[in-house]
Order: C-alpha cells, then structure tokens, then sequence
C-alpha cells in the first residue's frame, strides 16, 4: 500500500511528467490560458493515460510478448491510444460542446501527446505489473493535471499583466514555465525514504 | 494626464517607496548582526549583491524605456538585493550573488513587466537557482566566531579572491541531521553540540547571512505588523505550518525528527514567515487565501526539509505557494455584501426565516 | 509476417467496431454557427464590411474567413460577443469606436431625387419627389449609405456631441503600466 | 417615557466588520461655527435633473414672474420630483445652461433672476398632519420636491410609497456623515434636532415603521448630545453611536451595523424591512408638512483648504457655487480642485458656474497641499490594501486589471456591479491607482454598450420591416403589372376579335357582291 502511494507521489511530484521530464508541452502550452480549460484537458488526458495504460499492458502481455512481435510495439500502442482519443472526443463533444470548443486541436493531438506514448512505452521497457502500470499512468496523468492547472492560474494572472511586447505570450509561458519547473525541483528525493 | 478626474480626491495612504522603506528598516537590525558574527566577508557580499540588484534595475528600466530614476526609487530593488543577499552563504563569493541579483532582476521580474507583475518571489527564485546551479558555494556554511574574523583587507580576499578556507566551514543544523540520518544516526546523538534554542535565537549558530538571528528578525516582523505594512495572517500561518507537523512528527517519534522549536529557530524560517512568505506581489491577497499561502509555505518546507533531498525548502516552498497563489485567489473570493458565497443575492424571505429561528 | 498482419488488422479491426458503436452513441447534430451569427448582426445589411448584406458576413464570419471585427456598425461590442461565440481571442483595444454618427441633410443642396430615401436600409430618410428630404435621428444608424448615394453632396455624417445623459468617463491613462507603449527599438 | 439613553454597536457585530479607513476628517472648522444664512445671487440655475429618475417638465415660460416656494417644473414620471423657485424673480431661460457635471457639459434647466423681495407663493399646512392618512403625508412631501439629501437624490415620497407597501419596520436616520470635511448634517443635528425629531414622527407616520435608529459617528459628540436630548420623550427613536469610520453612511453598510440586517445585493433596503432616510432630508420633510414649505434651500458645507472663510451656509437652490465661496471669503490661494460633496465621493466640478442642487451636501475648494498627494499612476503591488478596505468585500485589484486589460465582462463577473464606488480602495491605495475611475469607465462603457445593442436590435426591426415593405411593394408591383398584361390581353383580343368580325362582314359583303 505504502509503496504504491509513493508510487503515485513519485510520479506525480517527484517525476512530474511535464515539468521534470518535460513530455507533453504541447499541451501544456496550447490548453492553459483559461483555468477551466485546463482542467478539461487535464481531465481528458487523465483518462486516455490510464486506459491507455491498462490496455497497452493488456497488448503488451497477451499479444505482443506472447507472440514475439516487440517490434509491432509503438505502432500497436500508437493504434490503441488513437482510438482512446477518438472515443474521448466523442464523449466530450457530445457531453461538454464548450470544453470540445476550447480545446479545440489539441484534442485530437492527445494521440500524438508524448506523454501518453511515453508512459506506456516506460511502463513496457520496464515490465511493471498490471496495478502498478495503471497506477503510474494515473500519477502521471495527475501530475500533468496540477502542472496544468497551476500553470493556467499563473497565465491567467499573465494576461492581465504589462509583459513586454517582446516576450508577451508564448516566450514569457516558456520563462514561467522554466520558473514553474525550478520550483518542482523541491520535490527531488521526497520518495527516497 | 486628463483632465476629468474621478473621485475620491483625497489620498490616505503611504507611497510604495515608504512601504519598502520601512521593509528595509526592520530588515536592518537582523542585517547588523549578521555583519557582527561573520564579518567584513558578509558586508561586501551584501553591498554587492543590493548594488547589482540596483544596476540591474536600472539597465532595465533603460531598455523597457521607463524612466530609470522613478523605478529605482521604489525601493524594490533594493529590497530584493537585501532578502537575497540575506539568504546567502555569508562568505560567498562575489560572482554568486551578482549571477543571483541579475537572476531575480531581469528574469523573475522585469521579463514579466517589473514591479507588481512578477508571478515568482525574486529572492527566492534567484536562491533556488544559484543552489542548484552551485551547489558547492551555496552550502558552505561557516561556524560564526566574531573572534577569529578576517580584516577588512584580508575579507576581501574572501569575497573577491578565491573563496573560504576549507577549515572554517561545516554543515548547518538542518543540512547535519541530513547526513547524520542517511547514516542511520539517530537524532540524539548527531545533535549534540549542533543545537541549542538558546544560541540559536540570538544568532549563534551556521546560516546564511540574515537568517541566524531568529529573535531580531522576530522583532523586525512584529514592527512591520505593528506599522501596518504586513497582516498577521501569512506569518502565523507560516508558522504553525512548520511546528504543528514538526511538533506531531517530532511527538510520534522523536528519534528521527526535530522538534518544532528546533525547526522555527533554524534556517530562514523566521526571515521568510515575515519578510519572504509576506511578498504582496507573489503572495495571495485574499484573506482567507493568506491563510491557505502561509500555511502552505510553512507545511511544504517541513515536507522538503524531513523527506526532500534539500537540508532546506523554504525557497522552494515559497515558490511552489507562489505557482499556486493565483488558484487560491480565485477560490477564495471573499463574500460579497448582500450576496451569498456562490455570488447569488441574499434572498430576504431566507433572511427573516433564520431571524426568526 | 502473417501473425503480425492478422493481429494488427484484429486490433485495427476491434478499434473499428469500438469506434462505430461510440459514434452512434454520442452523436451530435452539427450546429448551425450561420444562423446564430446572423442573429446577433446589426441587420441593416449596410454592406461596409465588404459583404453581401449580414447573412453574407455571417457565413464569413463563422468560416473564419473574415475577422469578428469587421462589422463597424455593431462596433466593439459585437466583436467581443462574436469572439465569445466563436472561442476566438480577439484583440478590441486597436478598434477605435469613433462614436455614434448621424447623417444630415444640407438644404440647400438637397434636389428631392428621392435616392438617399432609396438606399437607406432602415428607412431613416423621409421626403418625397422634388422635395427636401429629412433624416430621423433615432432611425438613423450612420451607415453612410445615402452619402454615397448623394449626387449633390447634401447628406453628411457628423459625429453625435455626447450630452450629460450619454458622457462616460474616459479610460484611466495610466504612464507605466499600458502596454507596450516602449519607444521603437526598445522592445528588441 | 424618558428613555434617552445612547447605544452603542454590539460588540460582535462590530468587530465582523472590519472594512472601511478612519481618515482624517478635516471637520474643524466648519463644524464648530453655527449655519450662515447664504447669499442672494444674481442668477439661479435649477436644472430639471437634481434627481433620480426623469427629468422635471417645465411648467413656466421665458419672462414669467415666479415667487418663492412656486412649482416651476412638475415631476414627469412615477420617479421623478418637482422644482420649485427658491425666491421671487423672472425667468430668463429655460434650455441648456451650466450644470455640476464633472464632464462640464450644459444641461437642461431653468434660470432664474431674483427681484429681492423674496416674495411668498401661499400655501397652507395641514393643522395636524398625524391624523392624515400615512398616503396623504406622502403626497406633501412629493408636492415640495423632497429628495434626497445625503447626496443619493432618489426622491423621497416614493421611498416612503414603497415602504408602505413593503412591510417597513425601522427607519433608519443616516446621521453618521463619513465624508471628510463635511460638517452641514453635523450642524443640522446641532441646531435644529427638534425639527429632525419631528421629521423622524412623521415619516414613521408615513410608513408605518415602528421604530427609528439615529447612527451617529462618535467623532460628533456635540451632535449625539442634541439628538438625545430632542428624542428623549419619543421611546421609538434609538439614538446609536457609530464608530467613526467611512464610509459608514452607506446604505447597506449603516443598516448592517444599525440593525444587523444585511439587503439583498440584487434588492433594496425595503427587502428586509427597513428604509433609511438622510437627517437632512427629514428636516425638509419636517419642513414641507409643517410649514408647507417646498425643498429650495439647504445647507451646504464650503470647505476646503483655499477657502478664507469655512464654514455651513444655508443656501438657496441653484445658487452658483462660485457666489458662495466668495460669500465665505473667497480664496486664500487659486484652488486645484473644485469639488461638490466630500473628497470621497464627490464630483470634480470643471467650471465654477455650476450651481448647487438638492443633493450637494458640500463645496469644497482643494488647495495645492491637499491634492498634490496624487502622484502618479504606479504598478500594483498587489499589497490587497484595497480587499481588506472595500466595505464590500469586493477584490478592487483585480477588476481594475481586468478593466486595464480589455475585459470588461470578466470584471462584472467578479462583481464590478456591486462597487458602491466609495473611493475607499482608491484612498489606501500606495501605488495612487484611480481605482473608482477605471470602475466608473468600466460601468458607463457597459451601458452604452447596452445602449448599442438596443439601439442595434431597434436598427434590426427597422431593416426587417423595410425589406418586408419591399417584398410587399413588390409584389404589389408585380400584380399591378400582371393586371396590366392582363389588360392588354384582353384589348389585344377584343380588338383580335373585333377585327375578325369585320373582316367576317366584309367577306361576306365581297361574297355577297360577287354572288350578286
């Protein structure tokens, strides 16, 4: 039990996918200049990362190994995680029409999202069980979901703020993010215990 | 300037320039008597580092092209310069707190606009990078021996010149328990001779330049609660942020954690609740959110200073806060008048039935 | 080789069906963003943004064809509610609302050729035949139709005076916290 | 009977309230020399306006002789107050003059010129006004044009309609006269406490309320002190001392702190009961019942640091103001500001011309050193000085970034409506930000916009109709011309027929020839 909370802890603060490993900053970049979009997104992605997860494990320990094909692997999980999308993008258009508006194409781009392939793709190369494979999924994606969420709160406050016209937008997000990311690294060795 | 001017047409309150006024002077008693215990060393670090805060600010100035005379005059620069200056090793070299000055100055704050518009405490920002950008200089703590201080001349050889005698320095309190622990050395025994409450509220103890003397820099903060200058809401929080979870750990299982006077007297933890945490700019300004802010600060740096990998998180802390300090605004809107918390009209048939109960 | 095109297609395949199923599910009529843009045009079909009447601009307008700023009767204000509709950013500070316009007509000049009265769309402009025609104010939307349907140059638009009832306060000048106000250079 | 005694705020309720500046109040000197009588001008401007709601319709013309206390413009709509002229004379004009607008534009009104003999138009007083009937009260008081007069000018009589309606039960006597430098309550109270007293009976009359709380700030002792003393035979009038912090005169504020009942942001005080009434506009209500005599004075504070001579002077109506600052000695040096009501909530006054109105509770001159504060505009600090003083609870700095940025919409969610723009966060603010005049531009650039859009959805209805005009011209064209076509139709084939008869006849006749 213990060891899956750090797990989970590890991941989410320690290894935050975005700030300390710096996987989908697409994402984070596109999606965070409004604090409910960027939840939506965080919401969106936790999702395809955990189902992702459980089902590239499935391919992974029932089809690929069994079968020897490990050089099918990033093409099957590719597979996999755009047909997660696509289902996600349905549901929201369907459920949240505002939200499918805001994000807009960075829906669609999840598939392609490195977060998503790198995750399952780590959770492969090392051979982690089922639970801790859903489990680091989860963690990443609640990492990528307070790196969001805090990152939007911060561009929001951005907006309203006299930036220089020379690093007004994208420049000054990659400078806050770059501060963002420094503090992070606070969290190094919390899980060592 | 227009013509039409709106009301009100009185002024009540003092300038931006007098509040970091009286920032630096309760700021000055802690600064004295850190220049006491570690020397003329300590004095040319903190004259660098608020000298190029000051430069800094105004090559700024210059290149946004705002008038550099108006911007300096505030007062703020100099303010960083100092909190920065404060939370160095006291015999660092001089190029350390230059890199640090110039750090918080054009990246944390006038990238994001200058003065008001910065989203990360500058000091703090500029310490986080310099400790993980030298980690060697930034740990070199010195036992203070106002004895056996360098002269003016030969001070200079350590700031200017090659750096501290290898003898002189050892690991602070927080950074020893560090150690001693990864050894599996229980607390009893590595504290030993390393802590005493009494020594180290006056001062006598490792640290950075204005963080050793808790009691002074106590009294600082009480001036500025008293002039009005900062609440009491993020320093208290602050506070009991850092000793509830220490004196609850320290309770459990007093082997393996410092107990919470230890923990309120070491480190930056009395600068920071105070002068740091309490940063209009970086901090939350609702009321109830100040209270989130400083408790925040103050549990994280307990978390970063038990399990972390750093001796000490205070920096780290308050910038994590800083990152969260816009989401705690927004969720913490105060109630309006005449309006539920929701934002809904007070509905007065409500009213009058809970009058009538 | 085969094993691993079978079990590709088999995903594939499965992912397909998935897929069908879902769609069918959670389907969702395509809105009608046209129609909701037209509603909110002025409707006066003046023609200034360059577009066959507002359904035309509308159409332009949902396509992202053309920008939600390009309606200066329905000014700042319809930009922003566009924008909203849209989800797009949109930028109002380089819009200059240059206040509410009227048109005039000089006697004088006027000839009764009853072309003005033609052209305007909300019938603002009374009069007749060989007789000097009169704009209503409160009909009169400043669209400036009838001074370019003028052959005499009797109709022009003049600038509404603000009274006590329709004066505002201006916006704050603030010196150092506008943006980018920096001198030419500066920036870089 | 006698239960004079004063009462304080709970304590609790007292100390939940935490917003507000104690500023410095500036009232000596004015407070402390008795109310002067004002002078006679050359020229009085009344303007059709001085309240909330419609404009006043003129009842006079141009040349007409008026006396004093005669209606001159009649209220136009159900919120609306009558004018009445302030003394005997002729009108000169009536159309745009000088009005105290801080834009400095003209506004509608009438100008009047005095003749000096102040002569009386007649009017009787009811012999007892408690056995009217509380509507009847009502109706005297619209008849004199009472407003009023704290500085809000929502006329008064239908204040006291809807609180009949409504359920009152307290009334609410705003003594507490927050504003710096203003003194003319303070004066009122001192000198005439019976005729607030009286006021105080009738409205209650008028109402239906049962009870009256008098808040006073306990920085006018001297005030509270005559308070008492007229309402000490009267158990249902409750003389409360306020802490001295502004702006405590504040409506909602001053019932909260009065009564504990907090109005519905979206409602009026009448929502849970309660009506407030200014001390000054008792006394006129006193003032129009007993002596049947219209609101056309009233006293005004003149103040202010350029000022030789300040003190409270009962004005007339109308009165430039000018004419009353040289009546209270003119200028010691050329003032920076002028200003009509307090330095919190006052309008900046371009031109001197202006004349005083029913809601101006005071002019003040500001010389050099009291305006000179105003440095300017810094950057926020985000000091939230601005949070803990918004009597509101209100976050002034982030609607005003929100308003520098562009967006309005953003700034109304986070409760820009609710801004009472008392000047307070502008007043604590170390960075000198105008906060209450970004909210002011904030608030008119939202109704115009308003406006607009009406205006646009009119334009829509117009153009509708034109081209449905069109279509049915059309159509109506087409018709005529199909009935045309069919006309000549018909003629083509009436003649076609005609001419086939003819030539019918004539082969016939050829036919007939020939056979012949």
């Amino acid at each position: 039990m213990n060891e899956w909370l750090m797990l989970l802890l590890g991941t989410a603060l320690v290894n935050n996918v975005v700030l300390v490993k710096f996987l989908g900053l697409c994402p984070f970049m596109g999606v965070s200049r409004k604090i409910d979009s960027a939840v939506g997104m965080g919401l969106a992605t936790t999702f395809v990362l955990v189902l992702a997860s459980a089902l590239t494990w499935a391919l992974e320990h029932w089809l690929l190994v069994p079968l020897g094909m490990g050089y099918l692997r990033i093409l099957s999980f590719i597979l996999v995680i755009a047909a997660t999308v696509q289902f996600v993008e349905m549901v929201i258009k369907k459920s949240a029409p505002d939200l499918y508006k805001a994000l807009g194409i960075y829906l669609p781009l999840i598939t392609t999202n490195c977060a998503v392939l790198g995750i399952a793709l780590l959770n492969a190369g090392e051979g982690s069980g089922f639970v801790q494979s859903v489990l680091y999924g989860l963690g990443s994606a609640l990492g990528f979901t307070m790196a969001m969420v805090l990152f939007a709160g911060l561009r929001e406050r951005l907006a309203l703020t006299a930036v220089p016209a020379a690093f007004a937008g994208a420049p000054i997000g990659f400078v806050t993010a770059g501060l963002l990311s420094l503090a992070f690294m606070g969290f190094a060795g919390l899980t060592n215990h | 300037m227009s013509t039409v001017l709106s009301s009100p047409h009185a002024v009540g309150a003092r300038s931006v320039g007098a509040v970091m006024g009286l920032v630096l002077l309760a700021l000055a008693p802690a600064t004295v008597a850190g220049f006491w215990r570690f020397g003329w060393p300590a004095v040319y670090l903190w004259l660098v580092t608020i000298l190029s805060c000051v430069i800094a600010e105004a090559l700024c100035a210059r290149v946004r092209g705002v008038s550099a005379a108006r911007l300096v005059h505030d007062g703020s620069a100099i303010l960083t310069g100092w909190l920065l200056a404060m939370s160095l090793p006291p015999w660092a070299p001089w190029w350390i707190g230059v890199v640090g000055s110039a750090f918080a100055i054009v990246v944390t704050k006038h990238l994001f606009g200058g003065l008001g518009q910065n989203l990360f405490n500058p000091a703090m920002a500029a310490r986080v990078m310099l400790l993980i950008s030298f980690p060697v200089e930034m740990t070199q703590w010195l036992l203070p021996a106002p004895e056996a201080l360098p002269g003016f001349v030969d001070a200079l050889a350590i700031t200017f010149g090659p750096g501290v005698p290898d003898a002189m320095s050892s690991a602070s309190l927080l950074g020893h328990v560090k150690t001693e622990a990864t050894k599996g050395i229980l607390l009893d025994q590595s504290i030993v001779g390393h802590y005493s409450a009494t020594g180290f509220s006056v001062g006598a103890r490792q640290g950075s330049l204005g963080e050793t003397s808790a009691l002074l820099l106590l009294a600082g903060g009480v001036f500025l609660v008293a002039k009005g200058v900062i609440g009491l809401r993020i320093p208290l929080a602050f506070l009991a942020g850092v000793a509830v979870p220490a004196a609850i750990a320290s309770a459990v299982s007093p082997d393996h954690y410092l107990g919470p006077v230890a923990h309120l007297l070491s480190g930056g933890v009395m600068l920071a609740a105070f002068f740091i945490a309490t940063d209009y700019v970086t901090s939350s300004s609702t009321p109830v959110g100040q209270w989130i802010f400083g408790l925040g600060c103050g549990l994280l740096t307990w978390i970063i200073r038990t399990w972390g990998a750093y001796p000490e998180g205070i920096a780290f802390a308050v910038m994590l806060m800083n990152a969260c300090a816009p989401l705690i605004d927004r969720y913490t809107r105060p109630r309006i008048f005449g309006r539920k918390r929701d934002g809904r009209s007070l509905d007065p048939a409500e009213t009058a039935k809970a009058r009538a109960r | 080789m085969l094993i691993a095109v079978a079990s590709v297609a088999l995903i594939g395949g499965f992912c397909g069906v998935a897929l069908g199923v879902a769609a069918r599910r959670f389907h969702v009529e395509p809105d009608s963003m046209v129609a909701e843009i037209e509603a909110l045009m002025p409707g006066s079909q003046c023609g200034q943004c360059g577009y066959p009447g507002c359904s035309g601009a509308a159409a332009a307008i949902a396509s992202g064809e053309a920008p939600v700023t390009c309606c200066p009767p329905g000014g700042k204000a319809l930009a922003l509610v566009l924008a909203e509709k849209l989800g797009v950013t949109v930028d109002t500070s380089g819009m200059v609302d240059e206040g509410p316009k009227i048109a005039g007509v000089t006697e004088e000049l006027c000839i009764g050729c009853t072309k003005c009265y033609k052209t305007c769309p909300t019938d603002a402009v009374i009069g007749a035949v060989k007789q000097v025609h009169a704009v209503i104010r409160d009909a009169c939307t400043g669209c400036a139709k009838c001074e370019h349907a003028c052959p005499t140059g009797a109709i022009t638009l003049s600038p509404v005076a603000p009274t006590i009832q329709t004066w505002v306060w201006p916006k704050p000048q603030s010196q150092t916290t506008s943006r980018p106000a920096q001198p030419a250079g500066a920036a870089a | 009977m006698a239960t004079a005694t004063l009462e304080k705020v709970p304590f609790l309720r007292w100390l939940s309230q935490r917003w507000g500046v104690h500023a410095d109040d500036h009232k000596r000197p004015t407070a402390d020399v008795a109310i002067a009588a004002g002078p006679l001008p050359e020229r009085l401007i009344l303007p059709l306006s001085q309240h909330v709601g419609a404009a006043a319709r003129p009842l006079v013309k141009v040349g007409e002789r008026v006396r004093r206390g005669q209606l001159i413009a009649e209220p136009a709509a159900n919120i609306s107050a009558g004018v009445h002229a302030p003394t005997s004379g002729t009108v000169r004009e009536i159309g745009e003059l000088p009005m105290p607008h801080p834009s400095g534009l003209y506004g509608n009104g009438i100008e009047i010129v005095p003749d000096g003999l102040d002569e009386l138009f007649p009017a009787e007083p009811p012999a007892d006004p408690f056995a009217l009937a509380p509507e009847a009260v009502s109706d005297i008081v619209s008849a004199a044009g009472v407003v009023g007069m704290g500085g809000a000018t929502f006329p008064s009589a239908v204040k006291l309609a809807l609180g009949r309606r409504s359920k009152i039960h307290s009334l609410v006597v705003n003594g507490s006269e927050c504003e710096p430098y203003l003194s003319c309550d303070d004066r009122l109270m001192r000198e005439r406490a019976a005729g607030i007293v009286d006021g105080i009976r009738l409205v209650l009359h008028a109402t239906g309320a049962t009870q009256a709380y008098v808040g006073i700030e306990d920085n006018k002792p001297e005030a509270m002190a005559a308070m008492l003393e007229a309402a000490k035979n009267h158990g249902e009038i409750r003389v409360v001392r306020l802490p001295t912090r502004y702006p405590m005169g504040s409506d909602r504020q001053l019932i909260y702190m009065l009564t504990g009942l907090e109005a519905p942001a979206d409602g009026r005080a009448a929502d849970v009961g309660v009506v407030v009434h200014n001390v000054g506009t008792l006394h006129a209500v006193h003032r129009a019942v007993r002596h049947a005599e219209p609101l056309t004075r009233r006293i005004v504070t003149v103040a202010g640091g350029a000022v030789r001579a300040p003190r409270n002077v009962e004005a007339l109506i109308g009165t430039p103001i000018s004419v009353l600052f040289e009546h209270c000695g003119g200028f010691t040096a050329p003032p920076t500001r002028l200003i009509m009501g307090g330095p919190m909530m006052g309008t900046i006054l371009p031109r001197a011309d202006a004349p005083i109105v029913k809601g101006t509770s005071g002019v003040l001159a500001l010389s050099v050193v009291e305006s000179n504060k105003h440095g300017d505009e810094g950057p926020c600090i985000r000091c939230g000085s601005c949070v803990g003083a918004c009597p509101v609870g209100l976050l002034p700095l982030e609607m005003a970034a929100r308003i520098r940025a562009g967006e309005l919409a953003a700034s109304v969610d986070i409760g820009l409506k609710d801004c009472i723009a008392c000047g307070t966060c502008s007043f604590v603010c170390p960075s000198r930000i105008p906060l209450v005049h970004y909210f002011n531009y904030a608030k008119g650039e939202l109704t115009s916009q308003d406006k607009n859009k009406l205006r646009q959805q009119a334009t829509k209805q117009l153009a509708e109709e034109r081209l449905a005009r069109m279509e049915r011209e059309a159509q109506e064209k087409a018709a005529a011309a199909a009935a045309r076509k069919a006309e000549r139709e018909r003629a083509k084939a009436e003649a076609a027929a005609k001419a086939a008869a003819k030539k019918a006849a004539a082969d016939a006749a050829t036919q007939e020839e020939s056979a012949t």
